[in-house]
Formats: C-alpha cells, sequence, structure tokens
C-alpha cells in the first residue's frame, strides 16, 4: 500500500516544489530526477503487485475524508468565483449546485458509511499506472524543452513556467489517485483535480480563445461531475455502499445497478470527451503541446473510459450499457470522419483521440470479457502511440512553424528523426501488424459477437476512415522533396529522448503483444469475469503479427534506402524545370507545385457531422434516462 | 438510362470477326487514287526545275549538269503539285507510299544519256514561271 | 540473347507542332482496323513507361524542352521515331518563322516516317523498323 | 497556401492529343483556377503568305490542322474566290459542300472516340473510331488522302469525283447509319457516360454570347448560329435547320454533335441527289486585288478566313480566325469549379483544335 | 493429408502458380478486351513479355525509397495470398492485404510528383469507399460459419453463397475496384489515357514497375480465391463449380470494364459505401435472425 | 451572299464605337492586324450572322485602349497581336506580357522592332 501512497502523494511534493523553484536548472534536475522516481516507482509497483489478482487496501482515517471535503469546497469556490470574474455563470451555477450536495452527502449519509477498503490495485490499474508513470513523466521531461521554447516565443509574456510544471505533477497525482481509488468519494476527489488541473492547463496562455475553451471543458466536465456526484448519493442512500467493487458485485450478482451504472457511465463520457461533449477536448488544444499531450495519452480522457471499462462487467444488453455502446460507436464513426476533414495536425490527433476513445467506450458498453480485453489493448496501444505524435506535431511545430499537416512537406528530408518517429507513432495508430489495429481487429469481432450490427457497421466505416485519414498523413510525411535542409539539430536534447524512447516503447509493445496479453489482461479478465471464453484474436495470429512486424523491422533494415539506380526527375508533363520544385507554368512563370491532401469538406464537414453527431447522442442519452427514470418512477 | 448500353455492340463484336485489316501480315490495297509517292519517267523528264520550283517544301532538285532530278523523300507532302505544273506528263503520284528509313533518303534519278533535243524546252518554260499566275494547269 | 523489349514496345506520343493530322493517324493506329496492340504496343502516355517516342511535327522555341525533358525521362533503351514530314524536316512549315526544323535538331531521331499525312500504315512500319534499332540498343546496353 | 493543389496540366498529357498547358489549382479536386498556355504549336504559317503564292498558298491552309485540313483549304478558296469575285462552276460548289459535311461526319466520329477516351470507355472510343475509318475510306477513294485531301484549289477542285463513286458513297453512309446510331445511343442513354457529361461545364446562353462560344459549344447553350445558313457552297441549295440544345452543359454538346452526324448525312444525300453536271474548276487569270472576310462552318463552329490581295500573286495578308480559338474563353469560363476529372472532358467537349489555334 | 503438409504445399502452389495463373488471367483479360473492342488484341502472353521487358530496361528512381515501398508491396501481397491460401484467418488477410496496399500508396506519395501524388490520394479513397464491403464480407463468413478461419469455411457444411447472396453482390461490386477496371480504374488504369496519366505508378519504371504488375496477377489471384469461398464447400465437387463461378465473374468484370466510362470519385464512393450500407447489412440482419 | 462592311473609325473613338455595338447586342469575333504604314487593326462583331467590321489606322508608335472590359474573349486577339506584331495594347482585363506564344523572335511580323 506505501508504494500505492508514494505514487500518489510524491508528484504531489513535487509539483508543490515546483511551485516554488524559479530557474530553469532547478527545474530541469527537478522534473527529469521526479520523472524517473516516478517511472522507477510505477515500474516497482508492476513488479510488486504482478502476481495479485486484485488487492483491496483499507485505509484507516477519516480525517481524510474531512480534509479531501474541505479542498473540494476550496475548489468549488475558487471555480466559483473565477465562473463570476469572467462572466461564464454557467460554471458557477453548476459547481453552486454540486459541492453542496456533496458536502450534504458527506455530511448525512457518508461518514454512517462503512468503507471496507478505499485503494486497491489490479492489473488493469498496473497497467493505468504503468501508463500514468512512464508516458506521463516522459511527457513531463518533454515539456522542459519544449515549454523553453514556448517562453521563447511569448518572451513578452510573464515566465509561469512554475505553475505549469505544477499543474502537470498535480496531474500526474491526481491520475494515481483515480486508479487506486476503490471508494467513489476519493475516487471523486481526483476526478475533480483533474478536471480543475485541465482547466487550468488550457486557460495557461490566458487568451480569449484559452479562457473560452477552458470554461466550455470545465463546464462540461462539471456536468459529468454532477452525474458523479448523483451516483455516489443514490449508491449511499440506495446499496449503503461508495465502493467501486461493491457496485460491480452487487451488479454481477443480478441486482440492477443500473441507474448508478449510468450516471458513472455518463460522467465518464463527458471526460472521456464523447459525443456530445467532443468539443472540450477540441477546444483544448490551445494549450501547449505537452498539455495535449498528456489529456490525450495517459491523463484525463483515460480517466473517464478507465471508470467505463471498470463498469463494463455491470454494462451490456441493459439500458445504460446500450447507452455507452452506442454513444461510443456514434463517436467513433463520426469522429473519424471528422478528422478527415482536418489539416491541422492537432485537430486530427484530436479527432482520433475522440474516436479511439469511442471505440474503447463501446467495447466497455459492451461489456463481455472479449469486448474488454479489445477496450485495455486499445488503451495501452493508444496512450503509447498518441502520446509519441503529439510530442512529435509539437517538436515539428516548434520547428517549422506550424502544425498544420499540409506545412509539413518534405519532413522526411528536414526532421528525418522526428519524421520517422512520426511514422511510427502514426502505424501505430491503425496499421497491421502494430497493436492499435489487433486491438480494433479483436474490438470488431467482439461487436459481431455482441450482435449490433450497428455497431459492426459503425466500426467497419469508422475503420474506412481511420485508414483514409492516417495514411494521407503519413504519405505528406514520407515524401521525399528534393532540396530540403536538414533544421532537426535545432531539436532538444530532451525533446529526441522522450521521443526515442515512446517510438520503442511504441514498436517494443507491439511485439510484446502476446506476452501482454497472455500475463496481464486475460489474467485480469479471469478475476473479474470469472470465466473468460476464447479470446477475440487466437494467440497464433497474435504471433504471426508480431512476427510481420520483426519483418518489416528487418526488410527496413536490409533494403531500406538502399539502391544503385539511377535518380531522375520526376514527371511534370514535360515541363519540369529540373529542380522536381517547379515547372515552367503558364504566363512564363514558373509555378511551385503544390501537393496537397484531399480534406472532402463537402461529404465529412467538421460542422455537418458534428450536428449528426450531438443530435443523435444526446438523443440516446435522453432516451435512456428517460428510460430509467420511468422505470423508477 | 442504361447500364450496359453498348453491351450488345461488344457481344457481338466479341463473336464475330475483328475488324482490323490485318497488316502488315496481309498487305494493303491502296486506291487508286491514293497519294503514295511521286514517281518520275526520268527519260521523259526534260529537267525544266518548275516542279522544282513549285514544290512547296523544296523537295525536288533538278541538277542540270549532272542531269539528275531527285526528290528528298522526307520532305515530300504528297501534294501532287509537281504532277500537276509538269509540262511533259513525266511525274505521277503512285499510291504507294516511302517506306521509313533510318535515313533521310533522298532519291535520285539521272538521265542515261544526254539528249541534246531536251534542251531548250526549260527555257522555254522559263518565262511562263515568272509570268504572275496563269500556269494552271488542268487536272 | 532474346530480348524482350521488341515483344512489348510502348510507346508514347508528343506534338510538336504539326498539324495534328499526323497525332490523328497515330491515334488511329491503336485503333480496330490497325490495333497496333497486335505486336504488344500500348500507349502509355508517360515518358518513364515508353520505349518508343514517336515524335509528330516540327519543332520550336517552346516545345524544345518539352521534347528533350520527355526524351531525357524515358528509361533506355529507347528509341526515337519522327513521324511525318514536320517531324523530319519541318516539312511545309520549314519557312515559318517559329519552325526551328525537324525533330533531329532537338533529339536523336532513330527512324524517320515520311508521309504527309503519313499513313497508318507507314507508322506501323516505323515502328517495327524501330524495333530492329531498339534491340541494338539492348545490345549494346547490355554489352557495356 | 493552405490546402490548395498547384499542378501542371499538359502540354505532354495522354488525355491531350495536342499540346496545351494549364496551371490546375485546385482544392481537393476541384479546379479553383485554370490558367492557359498555348504556342507549343505556333508555327506561325499566317506569314507565309509573303512568300508563297496565292495559289500555292492552299497547301499550306490545308495544314493548319489536319481534321479541319479540307475546310481550311476551302475557305481559303472562298475567300479568296470572294475577292477576286470569281465564280465557280457548281458542280464543285456542291462537291466542295459534299467532303465538307462528310469532313464533318469523320470529324465528330472522332471527337466522340476522343470524349470516350476522355472519361476512359476504351470501347466505345474503338468503336468510334471503326466507324470513324469508313469515312476516311471514302476519302481516300475520292481524295487520295485520309487526312490531307489536296483537292480544293483556287477556281474549284483538283479532283471530280463521279456519280458512281457518290452513290457508292450513299450507300456506305446508310449502311453505317444503323450501327452510328447504336454508338450514339450510348452516350446518350448510359449512365456512367451522363454521369460524366450532365451538368459538367455549364454555361449559359447569355455566357455563351457573351463570351463569343461558337460551333456545337454555342449551339448546345442555345446559341443560333450556323455560318452554313449563309449560303456558301451549295448549301443555299439544302435543306436544314441549326442544331440547337439548351442545356449549355457537356451533354447538350455531345447531343448536338451527335446529332449534327445524322444531319450531315442526310445533307450529303441531298448534295448527291441535286448535284448537276459540269466542269470542276475555271481557269484562274487574275490576282486577287481585294480583301475580303469569309464565314465558314467547321466541324468545331466558325472559321473567318480573312484575305486581303493587293494586285500581285502574293497576297498582304491572311488572317484565320479559328473556331477553338474563338472557345478558349468559354473553355476558361467552364474550368472554374469543376473536378479534376472532368477538365479532360471540358477540353475536349470544345473540341479543341490546338494547331488551328496557334496556327 | 495433416495441416502443416497442407500448408506447405498450398503456399508453395500459391508461390509458383499464382503468378502464371494471373499473368494468363491478364493476357486473356487483354485479349478478350481487344475481341470486345473489334480488334484483334495482344498475345496471351503478352503481360509476361511485358513483365520480362522490364526488367530488361535501365533501372532508374526519383528517389532511394520507393523502390523498396514497392518490394515491400509485393511481398506483403505475396504473404496476403499465402495466408489465404494456408487456410488463415480472413480478418488478418484482410489487414495484411490493407498493410501492403499502403505500401504502395506510400510509395507513390514517397516520389512527391503531381501524378502519383493524386493517384495515392485516389487510391486512398478508394480503399475507402471498398474497406467497409470486404470487412462486411468477412464478417458474413464468420456469422455463417462462426470462424473466420477459411480452412474451416471451405470444409463447411454448404457454400456459403446460400446465407450471402447480398454480401457476394456487394463484394463483386467492390471487386470493380480492386481489380482496377472502369469504371473505378480511378488511380491508376490499365489504358494509357486518363487524367492522372498513369496516376499511382506514374514515377515507376523498369524493374519496380515490372514488380508493382506481379504483385497485381498475386492480388488478382487471391481475390479470385475470395470468389471462391462463396462457392466451396466440403462436397468434392464443389471446387470445379467454384473455379468455373470465378472464371464467369472474372469475365463479368472484363464485360462491365467494357461496358463502363470511368465514373468520378464521388459516385465511387457513395455507391461502394451504400452497396456495403444496403446489401450488407441486410444480408447480416437477416444472418443474424437465421443465427440467434 | 452577305457583304463585307468595314467602317472605317478613329483610333479615339474606338472604345465608343464597341459600346455602341455591345449594346446593340453585338459580339466580337475576331480582330486583325496588318501591317503597312502603321498598323490596320481590323475589330470584326456579330450579331446573328451580321458580321460589322471596325477598321483603324494607327501609327506604329500609337498606344491602343484594349476592349478586353468590354468584350472579354478580346483579350486573346489583343494579346496575339501585342505578341506577333508589338503593337501596344493597355489595359487589358488578362495581360500574358508577350508569353501567349513563346517565340524565337520577337514581334515576327514587325521585325524591326
Amino acid at each position: 500500500m506505501s508504494t500505492l501512497f508514494f505514487l500518489i502523494l510524491f508528484p504531489l511534493v513535487v509539483a508543490l516544489a515546483l511551485l516554488v523553484l524559479k530557474t530553469d536548472m532547478a527545474r530541469g534536475v527537478l522534473v527529469k530526477a521526479a520523472a524517473a522516481v516516478i517511472a522507477a516507482g510505477s515500474v516497482y509497483l508492476a513488479w510488486q503487485y504482478f502476481g495479485s489478482n486484485g488487492d483491496y487496501f483499507k485505509f484507516e482515517g477519516e480525517y481524510v475524508t474531512y480534509i479531501m471535503m474541505g479542498l473540494e469546497i476550496a475548489i468549488a469556490g475558487f471555480i466559483f468565483v473565477l465562473g463570476i470574474k469572467y462572466k461564464k455563470y454557467l460554471a458557477s451555477v453548476l459547481v453552486a449546485i454540486q459541492a453542496p450536495i456533496m458536502v450534504w452527502f458527506e455530511l448525512n449519509v457518508g461518514h454512517t458509511i462503512e468503507v471496507q477498503s478505499d485503494l486497491f490495485i489490479d492489473k488493469f490499474s498496473i497497467i493505468m499506472a504503468l501508463i500514468i508513470g512512464v508516458i506521463g513523466s516522459l511527457i513531463c521531461v518533454y515539456a522542459l524543452g519544449y515549454m523553453k521554447d514556448f517562453q521563447h516565443h511569448h518572451h513578452d509574456q510573464k515566465d509561469r513556467r512554475p505553475l505549469f510544471f505544477f499543474l502537470l505533477f498535480l496531474f500526474l497525482s491526481a491520475m494515481f489517485g483515480i486508479v487506486f481509488s476503490n471508494n467513489l468519494v476519493w475516487l471523486y476527489f481526483f476526478w475533480e483535480i483533474t478536471t480543475l488541473c485541465s482547466f487550468l492547463l488550457i486557460g495557461f496562455t490566458k487568451t480569449q480563445e484559452a479562457t473560452n475553451n477552458a470554461f466550455r471543458a470545465i463546464v462540461m466536465n462539471l456536468l459529468g461531475g454532477f452525474g458523479f456526484v448523483l451516483a455516489i448519493v443514490y449508491m449511499g442512500v440506495t446499496y449503503q455502499t461508495i465502493e467501486l467493487n461493491q457496485l460491480l458485485a452487487i451488479g454481477m450478482m443480478g441486482y440492477s445497478v443500473v441507474i448508478p451504472a449510468a450516471l458513472l457511465a455518463f460522467a465518464g463520457i463527458t471526460k472521456a470527451a464523447q459525443m456530445p461533449f467532443s468539443s472540450w477536448l477540441l477546444g483544448a488544444m490551445v494549450a501547449p503541446t505537452p498539455v495535449s499531450a498528456l489529456l490525450h495519452s495517459s491523463t484525463m480522457v483515460k480517466a473517464g473510459v478507465y471508470l467505463i471499462v471498470k463498469l463494463a462487467p455491470v454494462l451490456g444488453i441493459n439500458p445504460a450499457g446500450i447507452m455507452v455502446m452506442m454513444v461510443g460507436g456514434i463517436t467513433f464513426l463520426l469522429a473519424s470522419f471528422i478528422a478527415i476533414s482536418q489539416s491541422n495536425a492537432k485537430r486530427v490527433l484530436a479527432y482520433s483521440t475522440v474516436a479511439n476513445l469511442g471505440l474503447i467506450v463501446a467495447c466497455a458498453g459492451i461489456g463481455t470479457a472479449a469486448a474488454v480485453w479489445a477496450a485495455i489493448m486499445l488503451i495501452i496501444f493508444h496512450a503509447v502511440a498518441k502520446s509519441l505524435l503529439f510530442l512529435c506535431v509539437g517538436t515539428a511545430e516548434h520547428n517549422i512553424g506550424s502544425r498544420d499537416i499540409e506545412d509539413m512537406d518534405g519532413l522526411f528530408s528536414r526532421m528525418p528523426r522526428v519524421a520517422i518517429y512520426m511514422v511510427v507513432g502514426i502505424c501505430g495508430m491503425f496499421l497491421a501488424p502494430f497493436g492499435m489495429l489487433i486491438s480494433k481487429w479483436a474490438a470488431m469481432k467482439a461487436f459481431v459477437d455482441s450482435g449490433n450490427i450497428l455497431l459492426v457497421m459503425f466500426i467497419v466505416f469508422g475503420s474506412a476512415a481511420t485508414l483514409f485519414f492516417w495514411t494521407k498523413w503519413l504519405g505528406k510525411i514520407m515524401a521525399i522533396m528534393a532540396r530540403q535542409e536538414n533544421i532537426e539539430s535545432k531539436v532538444h536534447t530532451e525533446e529526441i529522448f522522450v521521443l526515442t524512447t515512446l517510438a520503442a516503447l511504441t514498436v517494443l509493445v507491439c511485439l510484446m503483444f502476446p506476452v501482454l496479453s497472455a500475463f496481464v489482461i486475460v489474467p485480469y479478465l479471469t478475476a473479474v469475469y470469472a470465466t473468460v471464453s476464447a479470446l477475440a484474436i487466437s494467440s497464433g495470429n497474435m504471433y504471426i503479427m508480431a512476427a510481420m512486424l520483426a519483418l518489416i523491422i528487418l526488410l527496413i533494415i536490409i533494403g531500406y534506402g538502399k539502391t544503385n539506380k539511377k535518380i531522375v526527375p520526376i514527371y511534370m508533363a514535360g515541363v519540369n524545370t529540373g529542380d522536381d520544385l517547379s515547372y515552367n507554368g503558364s504566363i512564363g512563370q514558373t509555378v511551385s507545385v503544390s501537393l496537397r491532401n484531399w480534406y472532402m469538406e463537402s461529404y465529412f464537414g467538421e460542422k455537418k457531422m458534428n450536428v449528426i453527431g450531438n443530435i443523435s447522442t444526446v438523443a440516446i442519452m435522453v432516451g435512456v434516462f428517460s428510460l430509467i427514470l420511468g422505470g423508477v418512477l | 438510362m442504361g447500364l450496359f448500353s453498348i453491351g450488345n455492340m461488344i457481344i457481338r463484336s466479341l463473336f464475330n470477326k475483328p475488324a482490323t485489316l490485318m497488316y502488315p501480315v496481309i498487305p494493303r490495297v491502296y486506291e487508286e487514287k491514293t497519294r503514295g509517292h511521286i514517281n518520275v519517267d526520268i527519260e521523259a523528264c526534260v529537267l525544266c526545275g518548275i516542279c522544282s520550283k513549285k514544290c512547296p517544301t523544296h523537295a525536288i532538285l533538278v541538277d542540270r549538269k549532272k542531269k539528275e532530278w531527285s526528290i528528298a523523300r522526307m520532305q515530300c507532302i504528297q501534294c501532287n503539285c509537281c504532277v500537276e505544273y509538269c509540262p511533259v506528263n513525266c511525274l505521277s503520284m503512285a499510291n504507294t507510299y516511302t517506306s521509313p528509313s533510318t535515313e533521310k533518303i533522298t532519291d535520285a534519278y539521272a538521265k542515261a544519256a544526254p539528249e541534246p533535243a531536251a534542251k531548250p524546252v526549260p527555257e522555254a518554260a522559263a518565262p511562263v514561271m515568272d509570268a504572275a499566275v496563269d500556269v494552271e494547269p488542268t487536272v | 540473347m532474346m530480348s524482350y523489349v521488341t515483344k512489348s514496345p510502348w510507346i508514347i506520343h508528343y506534338d510538336g507542332s504539326s498539324c495534328n493530322g499526323c497525332d490523328i493517324e497515330v491515334l488511329a493506329c491503336l485503333t480496330p482496323m490497325y490495333d497496333v496492340e497486335r505486336f504488344g504496343i500500348i500507349n502509355t502516355g508517360n515518358p518513364k513507361h515508353a520505349d518508343i517516342f514517336l515524335l509528330t511535327g516540327s519543332v520550336n522555341e517552346q516545345n524544345i524542352p518539352v521534347i528533350k525533358q520527355i526524351y531525357e525521362q524515358m528509361p533506355e533503351p529507347k528509341v526515337v521515331v519522327a513521324i511525318g514530314i514536320c517531324a523530319t524536316s519541318g516539312g511545309i512549315f520549314a519557312e515559318c518563322y517559329n519552325v526551328q526544323g525537324g525533330s533531329d535538331k532537338v533529339v536523336p531521331v532513330d527512324v524517320y516516317v515520311p508521309g504527309c499525312a503519313a499513313r497508318p500504315e507507314a507508322i506501323i512500319d516505323g515502328v517495327v523498323k524501330g524495333l530492329g534499332v531498339l534491340a541494338e540498343k539492348r545490345a549494346a546496353m547490355v554489352k557495356k | 497556401m493552405g490546402k490548395r493543389t498547384i499542378i501542371p496540366f499538359g502540354p505532354q498529357h495522354p488525355v491531350l492529343p495536342e499540346p496545351i498547358h494549364l496551371d490546375l489549382v485546385m482544392e481537393d479536386e476541384v479546379v479553383v483556377e485554370a490558367i492557359p498556355s498555348i504556342g507549343f504549336i505556333h508555327r506561325g504559317l499566317e506569314k507565309l503568305v509573303e512568300i508563297k503564292e496565292f495559289t500555292e498558298y492552299v497547301y499550306v491552309a490545308e495544314r493548319i490542322c489536319g481534321i479541319c485540313s479540307f475546310m481550311h483549304g476551302m475557305g481559303y478558296c472562298q475567300s479568296v474566290e470572294h475577292g477576286m469575285n470569281l465564280t465557280i462552276p457548281r458542280r464543285a460548289e456542291y462537291l466542295r459542300t459534299i467532303w465538307a459535311e462528310l469532313s464533318r461526319v469523320h470529324s465528330h466520329l472522332l471527337w466522340l472516340g476522343l470524349l470516350a477516351d476522355g472519361f476512359g470507355f476504351e470501347s466505345l472510343f474503338m468503336h468510334s473510331w471503326r466507324l470513324r475509318e469508313k469515312i476516311l475510306d471514302i476519302f481516300e477513294a475520292t481524295t487520295g488522302g485520309r487526312v490531307i485531301f489536296s483537292v480544293c484549289k483556287i477556281g474549284g477542285v483538283r479532283r471530280d469525283v463521279s456519280n458512281e463513286t457518290l452513290q457508292s458513297i450513299i450507300k456506305t453512309l446508310v449502311d453505317m447509319e444503323a450501327e452510328v446510331k447504336e454508338l450514339t445511343d450510348v452516350f446518350i442513354n448510359d449512365y456512367t457516360v451522363k454521369s460524366r457529361t450532365v451538368g459538367v461545364g455549364v454555361m449559359s446562353l447569355q455566357e455563351a454570347h457573351d463570351l463569343g462560344a461558337v460551333g456545337p459549344m454555342g449551339r448546345a447553350s442555345g446559341l443560333v448560329q450556323d455560318m452554313r445558313l449563309l449560303g456558301y457552297a451549295a448549301y443555299d441549295d439544302l435543306d436544314f435547320a441549326p442544331i440547337v440544345e439548351t442545356a449549355g452543359d457537356s451533354y447538350a454538346r455531345t447531343v448536338v454533335r451527335i446529332r449534327e452526324i445524322f444531319q450531315s448525312i442526310d445533307l450529303i444525300k441531298q448534295a448527291v441527289a441535286k448535284i448537276p453536271d459540269g466542269e470542276v474548276s475555271v481557269p484562274v487569270k487574275d490576282v486577287p486585288r481585294a480583301e475580303c472576310f469569309e464565314r465558314l462552318e467547321q466541324p468545331r463552329g466558325e472559321v473567318i478566313y480573312y484575305t486581303k490581295g493587293i494586285g500581285t500573286k502574293f497576297l498582304e495578308r491572311v488572317r484565320v480566325r479559328t473556331p477553338t480559338f474563338a472557345n478558349i474563353p468559354p473553355l476558361l469560363h467552364c474550368l472554374k469549379g469543376c473536378d479534376l476529372a472532368d477538365v479532360p472532358i471540358l477540353i475536349l467537349t470544345i473540341d479543341p483544335c490546338i494547331s488551328c489555334t496557334e496556327r | 493429408m495433416d495441416r502443416l503438409t497442407y500448408i506447405i504445399v498450398a503456399v508453395a502452389a500459391y508461390l509458383i502458380l499464382a503468378p502464371l495463373a494471373g499473368g494468363l488471367l491478364a493476357g486473356v483479360d487483354r485479349r478478350i478486351t481487344a475481341r470486345m473492342q473489334g480488334r484483334v488484341g495482344p498475345p496471351i502472353l503478352q503481360p509476361f513479355y511485358d513483365v520480362f521487358k522490364l526488367f530488361e530496361k535501365e533501372g532508374i528512381t526519383v528517389n532511394k525509397v520507393q523502390d523498396f515501398y514497392i518490394q515491400c508491396f509485393l511481398i506483403f501481397i505475396v504473404i496476403t495470398g499465402c495466408f489465404f491460401f494456408a487456410g488463415g484467418d480472413l480478418l488478418l488477410i484482410i489487414f495484411t492485404l490493407t498493410l501492403a496496399s499502403i505500401f504502395l500508396i506510400v510509395a507513390a506519395f514517397s516520389s512527391n510528383s503531381p501524378y502519383a501524388q493524386i493517384g495515392a490520394e485516389r487510391e486512398l479513397l478508394q480503399m475507402m469507399a471498398y474497406e467497409p464491403m470486404v470487412l462486411i464480407t468477412a464478417i458474413g463468413f464468420y456469422l455463417v460459419y462462426g470462424t473466420f478461419n477459411i480452412s474451416d469455411v471451405v470444409a463447411g457444411g454448404g457454400p456459403a453463397i446460400v446465407y450471402l447472396p447480398g454480401i457476394f453482390i456487394g463484394f463483386v461490386y467492390i471487386l470493380t475496384i480492386k481489380l482496377r477496371k472502369s469504371p473505378f480504374d480511378l488511380s491508376m488504369s490499365h489504358h494509357g489515357h486518363q487524367e492522372l496519366v498513369k496516376g499511382l505508378t506514374t514515377e515507376f519504371s523498369g524493374k519496380t514497375l515490372a514488380l508493382i504488375e506481379i504483385a497485381h496477377w498475386y492480388e488478382n489471384i487471391f481475390l479470385m480465391g475470395f470468389v471462391y469461398l462463396f462457392f466451396a464447400w466440403s462436397a468434392p465437387w464443389s471446387p470445379i463449380l467454384a473455379v468455373l463461378i470465378c472464371c464467369i465473374i472474372y469475365f463479368l468484370e472484363i464485360f462491365i470494364d467494357n461496358n463502363e466510362a470511368r465514373v468520378k470519385w464521388q459516385l465511387a464512393i457513395n455507391t461502394s459505401w451504400i452497396a456495403a450500407a444496403t446489401l450488407g447489412f441486410v444480408n447480416m440482419l437477416v444472418l443474424y435472425f437465421i443465427v440467434f | 451572299m452577305y457583304e463585307n462592311s468595314i467602317i472605317g473609325i478613329e483610333p479615339a473613338n474606338l472604345m465608343k464605337e464597341a459600346q455602341k455595338l455591345k449594346d446593340e447586342g453585338y459580339r466580337i469575333v475576331q480582330i486583325c492586324a496588318n501591317k503597312v504604314n502603321g498598323f490596320e487593326l481590323s475589330y470584326s462583331f456579330d450579331r446573328e450572322h451580321d458580321m460589322k467590321t471596325l477598321r483603324m489606322i494607327i501609327a506604329e508608335e500609337d498606344e491602343v485602349m484594349s476592349i478586353s472590359h468590354i468584350f472579354f474573349p478580346a483579350f486573346l486577339y489583343e494579346n496575339e497581336m501585342k505578341d506577333l506584331f508589338g503593337i501596344k495594347i493597355t489595359n487589358l482585363v488578362l495581360d500574358f506580357n508577350g508569353n501567349l506564344y513563346k517565340l524565337a523572335q520577337k514581334t515576327p511580323w514587325n521585325p524591326q522592332n
């Protein structure tokens, strides 16, 4: 248990220390050291509890609950004031409703309930802890170099990096809290801290846009938090428990837990930025890139899907399950479509995150062991590949001055290493034999087995769209452009280190796929579901996939870039000026060729798709909740 | 509206004999009027040079000293102009074309034996050429 | 050594500054009456795939670089067939102010096909003649 | 730069039998701007008139273009003849009309094939050109050339065609009419073909008028303009009405040309029925001393021949305003907002003859 | 014959026979196409001549990496076919095929050349158009036989076509895209004339182009294998029937190729998706009623 | 048969006359330049098969206003004249700046230019 506490508290301590450290040097040392410690801690945790199938810990000391309550009230007050100050009254109204309910509950019901275990750890938590501990801290290290550039670009502004790093480590701390908490009140506390941190990080640049987006994020997350509060209150009142494992146990015994499950899932859906709440995550793009990476890969949204995946056993063919799977399915399909119409790399990544989370959510909604297997796999691969991609885009942005995919022309010649890592990340996101694709494969099979044809249609069409937008980006990077200057030496060593590590991790995780499945996920599922039917993908096929990856690596080593052929200019209808970049055009001009990808706005326009998605998901949610409430009343 | 509108035609073509002429396996028979290449009856030629002068592409050369009439085959456009202007009808248009070649060929025809009688004719023709437009032989 | 270059000559056609009579006849060669695909000939439209360059029309200031570029982009072994009188000598346009002469001023021509316009039969004969040159060039390439 | 793709289209491009170049600016595949560049075939043959005698210049005029070759020769001769007030024999005028209409059939069939090729309909292309060969055979039998006829001359025509041959021409045309009908029905009815032509490159009547569209390009937009109505050659004796469609899209242009094929066949039948016997040429005794604008209807539209004689055997000026030249502004209009895949179709629907345009 | 022996024999047979059969199929295709167009057409062995000739050409390339991608394209197409004929997992096969196609696309992208790039973009669009239907086809088999394993599918109790008529029609529809036949030969055409010059393959020449051609032969045989699946079951004479039907389907594709204009991408993606969303959906719906 | 009606005008009146024809529903069908002493320019207009030609003679160094603002298609003819004769045409809608035809010899119809 001490490791758990260490992982929750150590980042907090580091965070506070960073708040006071003002020099680059000291900050650098501390962040690197702390990141190493946290990563080592999470690895140690994994080693320590590797054999366990779920350990639960009781924490003696009521005072913690009161400290939390006090902090919650303080946070609520802080948000309330900010809401008034920036004239975003909706946020203020939401905290004004939610905080009193929570306080009332704590004081009247909460303390009467005997909590068996506040903290727990199982294989899923370990995976999450590893993701947070390793990827999260890598992102913090990356942020060092990045924020140096950032400050350089915004030199007219006050150096607010202490606050920035404080928030990053606070975030990690809260995330550890989320994945280790069994007590829903604790979980809720950490949940709200992530909400607050994301709010502050999104609004970090203090521009009008950033402020607006920050408030949009907090309003949506508070809405989810409200659902969370209602779930706790309902559970406390109805089942006399506020423990997650109890809820699951009750549900799996056959009693109906649809109401709390639906409410918690709703909270998860908001946090996981599912439609109709996807807009906050898109808005979060205004924050510096490490924040995006953090939000998308290892924290925040992962908290949302983590909660839903935890709930998976009580979802399935019931209103809550159907709501979750349909919302996830629709989000996956439409977000994939929207990603086609985007050229801003970060927005593409954001929509791809939303889509993948949709897939995870849908898997969780199906709730079978095979589906959860796919969901967890998706979480792992998504975290690694997505953080890599975000950081690559961040580096590219700082060096080529744009985050637009169309400005990444010839990146392969200009920044070969970054480009290769980006390629690894992209391949990791959608291509066989990388993990993401295998997980998608499993998800598809789970969908088919679930008997929901609509979901099957969503995934087949969504996959096609995924293929399209990733490959066109891939192609843009892989284009070999003549006469490009290599500008890679300008990249900070921290950044390169982190990118290299993440890229290596992406490949490694894919190669380790069968092992991961056999020794981590299957035992977890066995513990949760008691019986695990045949897996979606036979282990033979997993080995084939791993072998294919090895083959690709081998081929690259043997043959990549080796040719003794004569290099000739490209075909340009006979008017190539000779430099492969321009041609003799009309009116006697020399015209530069410009090759751009397709965006098909008229088909997959953001606005149109969002309207469809929001209306349909809202309709589903309203329908499900009125069905549940109708059943109760 | 139809999806296989040309279906009939292509199925018919599939089972019928192709329209191909099978050249060069089966040699092409040309029309009588086909303009292929210029033939010269060099013995009848009086080396007057009108053809050379009238030829739009200057393909024909008449060398009176060497008593030679030559045509650059790769410059002839088969316009039939020389044939029409020839005062002694020694030129004719054959209906087979000149074969492609790797060189720009020029065919020269030398008169076998000098014929003194032929000499005055070009001089007689010369003033005609200088006249504005009245050289308009009928077909 | 048996060479397949003669069994599958792919052509590219470019119209210099002709009256397009020869161009139409080149196209006519592809159509049912003449059907040069019997000899494996395909009109590729892409210099990088082509073995035989069919050039019609004379050359002028503006198309000289284009013709040169198309020729340079063709992989060895390659053959140039100049089709029609304009391509061989400039023809009736030889005296025009914007005509620089036959295509041999720009690229090495291997076969000249006479005619104004060149007949499809002549074009077929010309390409067949070009195949011989192609085989020779291929043999020379192997020797190297 | 945003999402704009800029690529060269031509001069060497497989869909273009003749070189023309466009700078295409596109978003996705939608053309937002197309800047043309011509001049790859410019020879400057109008200036040859200074060194070629006016009778000899016919050979040059014929070679302005290999498809409308005959009508160029005819237009030049007519212009000079009018300038000289030379009346040519009626039989020659009829023969010119027959050849002109045969040229139109041949040109339209050729165009249909190219259009089919432009949208990747190989078999349609092949069959169109297969039928076209029959017309070429007629040309070869009557004039001695498949492409360049060399039959027009100042004062008439250089070769007569026997009445039996004329009858056999009619027979050939009647025989092929059914097959041409079958073929052209594909253009009119086929779903995929229509998906490529209907609504592509729409030009309204007003635009067609203002942009100077001529020939089928204008007639497809409802512009009633057909120079044959002026009654040159034997057209004053023949009964016909210009073929006009109103939709103004590529489909309408296709339909206009298809209907013109049958109209031409009908005109040839009429002409053969009415052709008088007699001489086919008159001797030319004079030199041109006047200027004359002569307007003819070529397959591609109106051609204007301007000749100016100054009393020597060399004309002072010959100018040819070819139909494609006039149709370039309409083309530019149509190209805006089309798809990349439509670019070949649109270039083809004006039935471009670049060697005419640039001379 | 035990399973391992079968796999070895099947893979070896595919490796050796597929290019022969594929090339021959291409030759017959060209011949029949020519005859439909009223021409004589090339010799049946012409595709082989073409490929041999391409191997004799000078090696040129526009950058140092495109050949590598094309080699990978060929390798993974071959692997796909091997998996298929060894009786592997259908989804695995589809994903491997996708991987192979991505290599081709990336090869075109890497050249950074106008027409190759647009060709790649269109190829990608076509993949997006056919991918749903291909996946639905695999899912259809799964719903009928309860397995994605081809070896179990062909050993099934009855021909899949009985259960999957809608999916079969949908598959034949997108097969037109895969075989690069009109009306869907958008990204590259076997015929010369199209707005993209040679589209995807514009920058490839000589040996590299030959590899693409060979890869297509392998791919076409593999695709015919897909058609075969619909008509194969445990009955001993079913292979003969299935092969016969493959021939008929291929002929049908040639017929379609010669009957249609090349449509624009909008129509290609609209109709393919509609086909997948209706034929596939309805067929699956019916199957669910049978299965569940 | 129709008549060629050639109407002589003063160069200064070109725009006015062109506008008048435009208002009457004419459209431009061709512009022809001819080098005499100076340049002889003929602008031909058409309305339902009726052709009118405006004829004016200018000195070599004279500038001519483009009528492409009145008749858009005129820009092609005017660019051509500019390229081949070196006539100074101003105010073109789309000016190729001598690049309509890329010529080996500048203004071949007017060699001394």
